[in-house]
Parts: structure tokens; C-alpha cells; sequence
């Protein structure tokens, strides 16, 4: 993924943080989200460590040794942020009380599934808060490259991997389209620019389905 | 930041007739009198209250029984308020009784989006009557469901505009807890101030769980120290 | 009971309340013990409400309006008290972090049932927190007088009322005795001065082992 | 009040082998870096640990591992410290993943005195394998079990002599739950003061869910800063 490609992806999917909304970043891509919200945009963010209201990452020199968000990156505080313990901070997950979250993927699958915490045999640090996340939040929305390191599709029709959360998935950003999931699997509705729809399809290990009118971004 | 400041009469407008609301306090303390006020002129029917108990006569709750708004209390005691022993005994309203404890846990429960707790309070006493009792780990526990409510209305005394708010001394009681179990959380404070204002690392409820905040107008008679 | 029986039991049960306990006090009676604690006994009082280290009942012109005991007494804070909320408050019951608690009784059984919160068709203001008291204190005592207002026994060989709790009594203070419950029932240990052991059996509606040695109070 | 104020040695001496440790902590903030040095050189042995991660390689609970302390990790993620993975990985350790949320209310749930808790996090995953699922109110739900410890390592910003405990910023994570899960509690505080000193109504963890409070001598390097 070119810087550019990269830097397109996050200006689009920062648009998904709308004004009044409490969201949840998850750990990598996401988190950066934070730099491209846009302007007017009243957003409250939750880190499932303790927090809401996060503020921008700071320096080492500005860093609270005690405030963090759940990726290790040390934050600032905003007006109006509060701190609270760890089964407070899943309380607001699972109660619903989040409007949207963005998360990583390793596969996202026709159907909604996601797979994002395990790779049986190779990398198994733990489930973390994704579960709950993925599983609890109205809106869930992927952020991710469309392939990985080996040029392999992320989007497939079942996933292989053990499963996040089944069915949770409503949108997908990846530098390369935006897809939406329905009922009866996903639909290409924006492509990078400088794409066709076919380098698309091509790129994707599952059926799209194609919008009437496809947006560039 | 997200500003939730709001009118009472918009606030409380909301509710409508059959809903479940919660109302904190534990006698006078943490009791939100300014909004049961509004609730009673406003005049939804058929309302599920969840409270510890009943207030006293002529007193918060009271008014809305007088009123003939309440279908149903869910309780811990209602001891003080004679009238609403007196509605309960002659079936003009239906009562459920919860240990104290347990009324706050099922209460947690919905807030923090559990399926249900498992307890063994009551286990071989008549409140286990006609409750799902499953045997675990060797015991016999209770399965107690969550209590989630369609509204919330709770007392604080400061709360900040984007709905971080502060209790006081025994004010707190059951008010965080109905904050986490209601869709729709309206909070009366008897001091609303800018976001910034209260320190982040000492509220008692985050401003992700409430909705509205009002500022009380004035603090009622109704909010004073009573002289038996 | 006269004023002079009553303040003997107070004396008597308020040794209970011993140095690094903490305590609960039933309403009504047991709350009264908190003027009678021995000096030098540093213990910390519960209220279920949402506070430890609860301090002495204040006059009315000294009130916090925010600030009662469980049975709606105005009371003071002492330096290291602390307020919360219910859940935390019956988490510190049913963890089982009181080291014990007073009751009030209508009725207590020589196995050590209780029933304290319910008369039917007469009295049913709720269970408050009752139960889980009953249940879940490592020490549960009960101060009532020896009978109730017709004269009938509160001691008696089974409850007839709905039950508080099972098997959970330890010891009973009453105006005339002092009882221990035992695996195979009741045993009579302490007397009120100008009593008989006479007295106290025939006052009471259970059996009576009496120990060997009878103290008065 | 009730003075729990206790010397680092003595407090630690207290844990036995095979005792079950809950370790406050999310990454650097809230971790007892103080007391688990000292549990280092108590050494006991065979140890469940329970953290919502092992910290980072030669940090915090890396040193109960080289040394050869741990028995079995009850964790949510350990992807900061290879060593533990390797440990995990080549079978020298067992470890227990549970999602973050569920691994908090397992906790409080022990703090709480309930039997268990219903969920349905995880129930169409691999997490769901060998647990008892029970179908309530016409749902499938896990049922999971509460985390009851020995001991609980925590970590203040501030306490006072009796036990009164308050925590700073995003050091608080699961370190109040911990308190509540644990027979014996014990808490190092960056300042200790007198009863007293703090507000009532500004305690994160009330003192009747701790047992000893020792006063941190001097702040290590493990608690600064980490510059990547």
C-alpha cells in the first residue's frame, strides 16, 4: 500500500465519525483515524482500557506515564473525558452504548464474518477487547488493506481463520474499494482512484456485487 | 466533546405511556424530585417503576401513584410509604419485591449487557418460588434476569454539560446503576458546569452513559432534611 | 421491656463489636449498639446504602440531607469513611468481607432459621437488604427482646414465618439471655440479672441446654 | 477506623506456592511493579496469575516468569512480551485467553459473590468450546464462572492508612476488580496520608476490599515512560 493509497483510505473511512457519535478505534490503522476527523465533527472516543473523550496521541516529553490508550500509545485528555475501570469500560461495549467502531482484519468474509485475533499455530497474543467489540457494537466497520504482505485477498467468501464474531461486519474500507455488506453478501459501491472496477474484482476472493453508481475516493 | 444539556419539559416528554423507568434514591437522598415533578404533570400512564422503595408519602414516587400512573413497582421495601402498602394490598398496583443487593445486580446486569447473574440469595426461602434454578459447579443457584429499563431518571449532585456527573455521600445508592440500565438516561443535577470542570479521574458516571442533563431550577422542600 | 433491661442488653451485645471489625447494624435495636461500642474497639461500621465508617446519629440541625444510615438516620462520617454505590455496597455483603452482622427477628429457631421481614397478610413492606445479610455474614447475631408484644416467644423450636435465611443465626441477645446455636440446637449461656434460669426456660419456646457455667449481665 | 498499613516484605511473605495472584494493570499503568519485584524475591512458586496481559519483556510479571514463579496465566492478550508467547508456545506455562470485558466481569462477579455470570460473548467462536451453555429467556448463553484469588496486587496513586484507594487516569483498568475478586488484597500506593485526607465521596475502591497498604519506596524505572 503507497502512502498516498494509505492516506486516501483514512480520509475517506474518517468520514464514518460523525458528529455526536462515541467510537471506539481499535489498535493500528483505526487509531489514526483520529488525525483525519472531519472539522465540526463532535466525536467522543473510547479506549476499552478505561477512557473516554481521548485526545490526540502526544510525544514522549507530553506523555502521562499513567494515561494511555488500549494500543500503548500514550493521549491526551479532552474536556469532558472521564476515566472508569475495566468492567465499567465492557459495560459501554456490550450495553450498546457505542454508535460505531472500526477494526482490523486478517479476513472479512461475504457474509459479515471477521476474522481478526488468530492465526492457528503462528500468532495467538490473545482476544484482547475485539470480541466484544465486533461483536456488541451497532455499527462495525473494517478498516484494513484489501490484500496481505503476500498479495493474498483479505475479503473471501468463508473465512478460514477462527472467527472474531459471526455476521458483524456493515462496511468495509481497504485502499483499494468500499464495500457494504447485505444481506445476501457485499457490494462495491467506491474505488480508489486511478482503479477500475475490474482491478477490484480481481484483487477480491469474494463475489461483488457492483453499485449502480460507483464513487471515486 | 458532545453536549447534552437539556429543557426538563423536552427531557421528560419522551417518556411514554407502558414505559419501564427507573428512579434512583434510597429514601430522600439521590431521589430525582425535579423530574418526577415534570413526570407527573407531563402524565405518562401505566409506568413500570424500578426504585429501592416508595418515597414517603406525598413524597417523589408518591405523587405518581396518587396519579394513577404506576402499573407496576419493582422493589426492595416500600415500608415508609403506607399509601403505596395500601395500593399493593387492595391490587391497585402490582408489587415485586428484590433483596436490595440483588435489585442493583440485576440492574448491572442489563447494564453491562449480561444475559443474567447467577445467585444463590433466597435459595431455600420463598422468594426462589417460581424463579429458574439451575444447578452449577456443584450448587444450586438462582438465575436472576436483567432488569433494563426504557429510562433512567437519577439525581447528582454536578454534573458537566457532556454528562459526566458526581454524586453526594449516600446520594449515590442506586443512581449509577439505573444510569447503566436505561436506553435513555435524563439526569437532574443540582449544578450543570462547562465540560473540563470535574476532574476525569474522579466521576462516578461517565458521560457515555446518560443522555439529558438538566439543571434543577430550584431544590423543592421535598430535597430537605426531614423532621419525624 | 424496661428501659433498664434494654440498656443491660445493649451493654451486653455491644462486646460483639470487637477492635478491627467490620460491621453492619440491622435497623431498629442493633443500630443503637453504636453508642455502646467498648472504648478502644476501632471498628468499622457498613451502612447498605453505600457507606463504611459510618459515624454517630446527629441531631437534625447538624444534618447533611445527603447523608442517612439504611434506616433513614441522619449520621455523620468519620475520617476514613467512604461512599458508593449499591452493587459495590452488597458486593462487600455476599463477598463475604463483613465480619458480622445485628439483626432485628420476629422469629429465630433453635437451628438457627431466621425470619425477620415478613408476616403475611399483615406485614409485607419488603425484603430490603435482609437476606443477603443474613445469608452471607460470617457472624450473624440477633438482638430482639425475648418476646414479642402478646408476650408469645421469639425463640422457638421452628419459624412459622416465610424465612430470612436458613441456618444462619450464631448467637441470640435478648433482654433476658444470651443464647448460642448449636449443631444440635440452643444453649443457654448468659442471663439478666434478677432472673432465673426458671425464667428463661419457661419464657421461651424452644429447648434449652444450659451451659455449665451461667453468666449474668 | 482500622490503621492497614503494612511493611512490603510482610504483606508478600503472606503468598504461598500455588497461591492464585491477581496482578492490577494495563500495560505499564496500574501494574504493582513494586510488589511483584518483592514477590521475585519471596519466589514463590506455581503460581496462577491473573493480568489482563504479562507486561512487556523484562518488565513487571516477565520477572515472575524467568524466574520460573508461574504455573498458569489467566490473561486477555500477551502480544508485547515474546518471551511469555515462547513460554506458552513450548508448554512451559499454561495460559487461559479470555475477551477483556468477560475476563473483568469474571472478576467482579467473585468480588460480588454471584455464582456466575450469562453471556453471550464468544457463544459462535472457538471461545465457546467446553463451556456450559444454557439456553435462558429463549437465548443460548455461556455460562462463565467467577475468578476467585487469593491475593490481589494492586496499584495507587494515592491511599489512605485504612485502605481507601484512588487510582490516576488509565492506571485504573482492572485494579478495582481485582480488589473485589481477592481474599487477601494488597495495595502499593505512591503516597500514603492519613484517614481522612481523601474525600468520601471521591474513592475508587472503598477500604473494606483491602487488607494491607505499604507505601512505595521509591518509583522504579519500570514505572516511567516507555520510549519505543
Amino acid at each position: 500500500m503507497s502512502l498516498d493509497a494509505k492516506t486516501r483510505m483514512l480520509h475517506r473511512a474518517a468520514h464514518e465519525l460523525k458528529d455526536g457519535m462515541f467510537i471506539n478505534l481499535g489498535i493500528g490503522l483505526p487509531t489514526q483515524l483520529v488525525n483525519y476527523v472531519d472539522e465540526g465533527a463532535n466525536v467522543c472516543l473510547h479506549s476499552e482500557n478505561g477512557m473516554s473523550g481521548v485526545g490526540p496521541l502526544v510525544p514522549y516529553e507530553k506523555a502521562d506515564r499513567n494515561l494511555i490508550d488500549a494500543g500503548g500509545g500514550y493521549v491526551s485528555r479532552l474536556a469532558g473525558s472521564a476515566f472508569f475501570d475495566s468492567a465499567l469500560s465492557f459495560a459501554m461495549v456490550r450495553r450498546g452504548r457505542l454508535d460505531l467502531t472500526v477494526l482490523g482484519a486478517f479476513e472479512v468474509a461475504m457474509n459479515g464474518d471477521l476474522a481478526n485475533w488468530m492465526i492457528p499455530g503462528k500468532f495467538t497474543p490473545g482476544i484482547g477487547g475485539a470480541i466484544e467489540l465486533a461483536q456488541k457494537t451497532p455499527r462495525v466497520v473494517i478498516l484494513t488493506t484489501h490484500q496481505d504482505k503476500k498479495g493474498q485477498s483479505k475479503i473471501v467468501r468463508e473465512c478460514s481463520l477462527p472467527l472474531t464474531a459471526k455476521k458483524c461486519v456493515n462496511r468495509i474500507y481497504t485502499d483499494m474499494a468500499v464495500m457494504d455488506v447485505l444481506e445476501d453478501g457485499l457490494i462495491l459501491k467506491e474505488i480508489a482512484d486511478g482503479l477500475s472496477i475490474e482491478d477490484v474484482v480481481k484483487a477480491t476472493a469474494a463475489p461483488l456485487q457492483i453499485a449502480d453508481t460507483i464513487v471515486h475516493f | 466533546m458532545i453536549i447534552k444539556q437539556s429543557d426538563v419539559r423536552e427531557a421528560i416528554a419522551r417518556i411514554p405511556d407502558g414505559a419501564t423507568v427507573c428512579v434512583g434514591g434510597f429514601g430522600v437522598p439521590g431521589t430525582p424530585f425535579y423530574l418526577l415533578q415534570e413526570l407527573v404533570r407531563h402524565g405518562a400512564k401505566d409506568l413500570t417503576i424500578v426504585k429501592n422503595d416508595a418515597n414517603e408519602r406525598g413524597m417523589g414516587v408518591d405523587h405518581l401513584l396518587k396519579n394513577g400512573q404506576v402499573k407496576k413497582l419493582i422493589v426492595t421495601h416500600i415500608g415508609l410509604n403506607a399509601n403505596a402498602i395500601r395500593m399493593m394490598n387492595e391490587a391497585e398496583i402490582e408489587v415485586e419485591f428484590n433483596p436490595q443487593g440483588i435489585l442493583a445486580e440485576k440492574l448491572r446486569a442489563a447494564g453491562a449487557g449480561l444475559q443474567g447473574i447467577l445467585t444463590d440469595v433466597g435459595i431455600d426461602t420463598t422468594l426462589a418460588e417460581g424463579k429458574t434454578i439451575i444447578t452449577y459447579d456443584g450448587r444450586q443457584c438462582i438465575v436472576e434476569p436483567p432488569i433494563k429499563a426504557d429510562f433512567a431518571l437519577i439525581h447528582a449532585a454536578i454534573a458537566d454539560q457532556t454528562g459526566n456527573v458526581r454524586y453526594s455521600a449516600t446520594a449515590q445508592n442506586f443512581n449509577p446503576l439505573m444510569a447503566m440500565a436505561a436506553d435513555c438516561v435524563i439526569c437532574e443535577a443540582e449544578q450543570v458546569v462547562e465540560a473540563g470542570r470535574l476532574d476525569a479521574d474522579l466521576i462516578h458516571t461517565p458521560s457515555p452513559f446518560v443522555d439529558h442533563v438538566v439543571e434543577i431550577a430550584e431544590l423543592s422542600e421535598e430535597y430537605n432534611v426531614i423532621r419525624r
